[in-house]
């Protein structure tokens, strides 16, 4: 762990907090698809929780994000609800996004996700987007743009990265090297170094390891600042893993990565674990109140999912609202088909 | 007060005056500053706005759009310029993916009122690239309004309309109508969306024309009326919403329709609303609908071909014609 | 010789087949090889022709749908794999621009023999952006053909022909029949393009059904039949070329129709073959051509909301009797 | 002048001829546009002949070329005829397009020129996609991609060379830097430097001038050598200036480019001039031999522009032809609009 500003211990702790929600966000929703109770599929963020809370916790609440296809663990660090995100993820009306979006659609306006998206690199011109809306409306909001080294591949991340350049924009590109994408590993997929990508557009660029919380937080914290004084934007290549397959339903995977390399991740580069260590030897928190945290988000979560199990679909009346803002109902403006 | 000016002037002064309303609103794209578009449309806005709110970019238009989604996500109101509607491809994930989807997708949380002005029209020996009237291919995508202004008088007032909708709205102007003109007022005005207008009042045929096809349908209409046929002219001004009722109520009183779009007939405008007129007017209908979009085939660069490939006022008047005297054009 | 195999399987043997046969045949597309897409429709053909020849390539889909274009025009014959249909907006450009247009605009030179394998389909609970049926906005583009097979027949004998044909072929596959089964031969068939396929004969009514509509048409059909109802059904099997006669000549027997198509109603599929039919089977037609697409609205992730946006077997069903009982959907 | 390799006194003289050759279609062409005998508008190549002649001198007829809106340098480069180009400029049947094509669309198919395009950028993929086929097909040809500064702002561009470098594909990138796209200078529209984007693929790249015929002419033979090799890809950016307006109706530049900076382009650094000299210095060829040469090669342009200007339109029963290969009449085919 490095650390070289100096935190309190709320901070650490809200940052130890965060992570092991993740956690338990995801376990729940897996254990929700393994049960057959979850429409559909989703991308199980664990393993990089440290990427998540590292950055989100350097912003505020007017700072945005746009996410990914793996998107909970961004949602969650930059301050959602579990009630709210289960719902979603079940297609409920009280969802963020009255279970209109689901997993990969996942957004949550008032905490400043503009959402999850499932097409891989879309989010990078609304990143970039909201950067220059900020230095149009003269606002100091800083938006980080996260995405997995599978997305460098999309020609829309240079062509934005050009214009952030040229215009000098807040925004950080947040890219989370978990090694694969799809079933298929980086080095097949990326020819030389991401890092260089970016400096060959004029933009400072920087690694990190994506499992150390502490390292995450401090980098972005100074470029957030940096940000806000016109110095964007800035590159980040955060190094880490996922522990689960591509999705949930992507259980047999020893054609792709052996079990080894999964193993050893988990036991000795994971976020929570070590962060959870390092707070222990530091004496910020004991083993005990660790234990303790854990579970009293595990219950939190297992409420939520509970609570979510139970809570009504939309009325069907809602499936042609919110097609156009200022309409109620589409189908009578458009006399479109009904389906 | 009104006065006569050009398509390309009224596009200027919708803008000009929506931006001096609306410091959200900011202009994007390439050579729209200085040069002021190939087309000279924006002319003079640099001078008034500064390039802060009239952006010059980079040959970057999936970029360009997308972030003028995230910036119509975060409480600007971004006017893209895509040079030409040919381009549309480059910038459909954005636009349809992206934009027209995240106001649902957010379960109405999230908005994208952006508007994307970019054109469409042949005829003007630019080749297969260069001359396509795109407008079937969104208006397909639901999420997004899909504006075709036929004169300056609704470049104007569909433009402004579409600057203040909290939506993404697509504007095709035809690139040889920039220096028609027209009468438009000078007092402020808008057009609502969904509105046709009844460009000629005629008796006998319908005439629904988009765009610079209301011209084409008024030649046609004037070398009809020499025939003693009387042709209605209805501009539905948006095809996304589309405003059935006048068209129906037009063609329940005429019981005779064409339908006149520059973009290719198959699975394009004209099939929307030809469908409609045939489902929903079914029984007023003394003969078939007849569609005329532009020719199935690229658009080819030489004259001699290119000229071909789009509907004409003969080719509309000579369709007219048979339908009122009762020829089939598609006997059984 | 036939035996029952699944959709899946039947794509996997097209092209196994069409590889052994020509060496200028390759796959090229996003973990087609060792994972054989993650649908595993390509699961095999990576261990039998190497990576050479299945190609995994980076999320680049702009890149690689370009680069297949370059390959046709240099005497190979690239099958591109695009993941998902949604994902066609970012390939528009390659797809519309060049690859469609090369033909033409070379005055017949140059040559673009490529097939880009996608798919279709909603109500797998997918979201917005990965449950599209986007085959009108490629229908719409001259250059293009466009097949949707709705059997693992269609799928082995469709996609046949596509290799071999020497123009941009886009096929669409319904995601949500992979698994379905059908009786297919063992000797090789290959059907022609703009061939049409009556699925049942019928004589009260025609459903012109596309893809996994086809089924919904026939669940419509069988409960048709038990109100003595008699329901043709037409599975055009290319809607470019769309074999406009054989639905012609059907609904010309039959006096009514309903065209039944899982893209979005407006400006869709179903526009273009319902306006086809009013217009030219005009004078048989005994009541409005119904037209069922999806609904105009982004697709829902909500299992409550999603079922309701796709065309059903009780809707067609619900209709056709309304159609057939001479009750009017639109009366005026 | 720079010559590093041994050069016979032909290869000299068609580099000559050539280069002089474009000149004098260009200087035809714009006359066509300047007296309305030409229908739309048309993008001038003259300055830039050095580029297209070198490279194109370093190929052979299998060898491809993917070219630009601006490609008229290009085609003839590669052994365009005059005549079948002015028949496609002014849309006659004669024309290598048979006039459906045009300026912008023009392809030679048997000097291997894929064609011009419309569309900036618009050709990365189909040059990266036919050295794909080299490679899948077992043959050695290279292809070389032309574009402009202004196309690396299109995003296709790191994709494809992303792809060409993990499979090393025999492929070269051009990209002909005249200082300006439309009507913006390149420093306003690309940060960084160019040269760093391709190497941060890994891809070897070289900057040269783009007026020294010779320069561009050894470099590339080492390239394409090296291509053939299987060390490909390369980039290259040519330093180049275009002497016309963006189009031929761009005629009043001065709010974005000055007459000096123009003028001194022409005077000093002209590439047909300043060979013409070298050949002179070096005792090639004689001031009158060159002189003679130029006259030969303007009667020739004249004489095709007069023929082109004679020949017949394409029948109007063209129209629907080759929409589909292998189809007579689309519209016959389609059942389509009849227009
Ligand atoms: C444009 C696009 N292409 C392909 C896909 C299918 N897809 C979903 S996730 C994924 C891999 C993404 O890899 P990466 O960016 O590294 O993110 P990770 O899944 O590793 O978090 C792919 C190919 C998609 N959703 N969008
Ligand atoms: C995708 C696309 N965007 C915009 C245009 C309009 N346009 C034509 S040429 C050009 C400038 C190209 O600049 P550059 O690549 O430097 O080539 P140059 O004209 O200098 O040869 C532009 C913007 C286009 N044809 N295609
Ligand atoms: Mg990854
Ligand atoms: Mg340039």
């Amino acid at each position: 762990m490095s650390d070289t500003r100096t935190h309190n211990t709320e901070d650490y702790l809200r940052m130890y907090k965060q992570m092991v929600r993740i956690r338990a966000f995801e376990d729940n929703a897996n254990q929700l698809y393994l049960s057959a109770k979850m429409p559909g599929l989703t991308h199980m963020y664990s393993g990089q929780e440290a990427v998540a809370v590292g950055i989100c916790e350097a912003l505020t609440d007017e700072d945005r994000i746009t996410s990914t296809h793996r998107g909970h663990g961004h949602c969650v660090a930059k301050g959602a609800e579990f009630k709210a995100m289960f719902c979603e993820l079940l297609g409920k009306a009280e969802g963020y996004c009255r279970g209109k979006g689901g997993s990969m659609h996942i957004a949550d306006q008032s905490h400043g996700n503009l959402g999850a998206n499932a097409i891989v690199g879309g989010s990078m011109g609304i990143a970039t987007g909201a950067a220059l809306s900020a230095k149009h409306l003269g606002q100091d909001f800083v938006t980080v743009c996260f995405f997995g080294d599978g997305a460098t591949a999309q020609g829309l991340w240079y062509e934005v990265m050009n214009m952030a350049a040229l215009w000098k924009l807040p925004v950080i590109y947040a890219c989370e090297n978990n090694g694969y994408s799809e079933y298929t590993k980086t080095e097949e997929i990326a020819a030389g170094s991401l890092t260089a990508r970016a400096e060959a557009f004029g933009i400072e660029a920087f690694e990190v390891d994506g499992q150390d919380v502490l390292a995450v937080n401090d980098l972005t914290t100074q470029l957030v600042e940096r940000c806000r004084k016109g110095e964007g934007p800035f590159f980040i290549e955060l190094k880490t893993y996922r522990y689960h397959g591509h999705h949930v339903g992507d259980i047999n995977r020893d054609y792709y990565r052996s079990k080894d390399e999964e193993a050893e991740w988990k036991t000795v580069r994971d976020p929570i674990t070590n962060f959870g260590k390092w707070l222990e030897d530091e004496k910020i928190l004991s083993a005990d109140e660790l234990v303790a945290i854990n579970n009293e988000i595990k219950a939190e979560a297992e409420a939520a999912v509970e609570y979510a199990l139970n809570a009504p679909y939309p009325d069907t009346s809602e499936v042609d609202m919110h097609v156009f803002a200022g309409v109620d109902h589409a189908l009578d403006y458009l006399g479109g088909a009904r389906g | 007060m009104t006065r006569e000016i050009t398509f390309s002037k009224a596009v200027n002064e919708a803008i000009a005056e929506e931006m001096r309303r609306d410091p959200t609103v900011f202009l994007i794209g390439e050579d729209v500053a200085e040069a002021g578009t190939p087309f000279k449309v924006l002319s003079g806005l640099v001078e008034e706005f500064g390039t802060d709110r009239v952006i010059d970019t980079p040959i970057s238009e999936p970029g360009f759009m997308g972030m003028a989604v995230g910036a119509a996500m975060t409480e600007s109101r971004p006017i893209v310029d895509l040079m030409f509607g040919d381009f549309i491809y480059l910038v459909m994930d954005q636009l349809c993916n992206q934009a027209a989807k995240t106001h649902y997708m957010s379960g109405g949380k999230l908005k994208v009122p952006l508007v994307l002005r970019t054109n469409m029209g042949a005829t003007r020996r630019s080749a297969a690239q260069h001359s396509q009237s795109l407008q079937a291919i969104v208006a397909h995508i639901p999420g997004l309004k899909v504006a075709m202004p036929s004169s300056a008088y609704e470049a104007k007032g569909l433009l402004k309309t579409a600057i203040r909708d909290d939506n993404p709205v697509v504007i095709f102007e035809d690139k040889l109508m920039y220096q028609d003109k027209a009468l438009v007022p000078e007092e402020e005005y808008l057009i609502p969306f969904g509105q046709a207008n009844v460009k000629r009042e005629g008796r006998d045929i319908t005439l629904v024309a988009t765009s610079s096809m209301v011209q084409v349908a008024e030649e046609a209409a004037d070398a009809l009326a020499k025939d003693g046929i009387s042709a209605e002219i209805i501009d539905p001004r948006t095809i996304v919403p589309l405003d059935e009722e006048t068209i129906l109520n037009s063609v329940r009183k005429t019981s005779r329709a064409i339908v006149i779009d520059e973009g290719h007939q198959s699975y394009g405008v004209t099939a929307e609303i030809a469908a409609r007129i045939s489902e929903k007017a079914f029984y007023h209908l003394d003969a078939p609908v007849i569609r005329m979009g532009a020719m199935d085939v690229p658009v080819p660069f030489s004259p001699a071909l290119e000229d071909l490939t789009v509907p004409t006022a003969s080719g509309v008047a000579d369709n007219a014609r048979k339908i009122c005297r009762g020829e089939l054009l598609h006997a059984a």
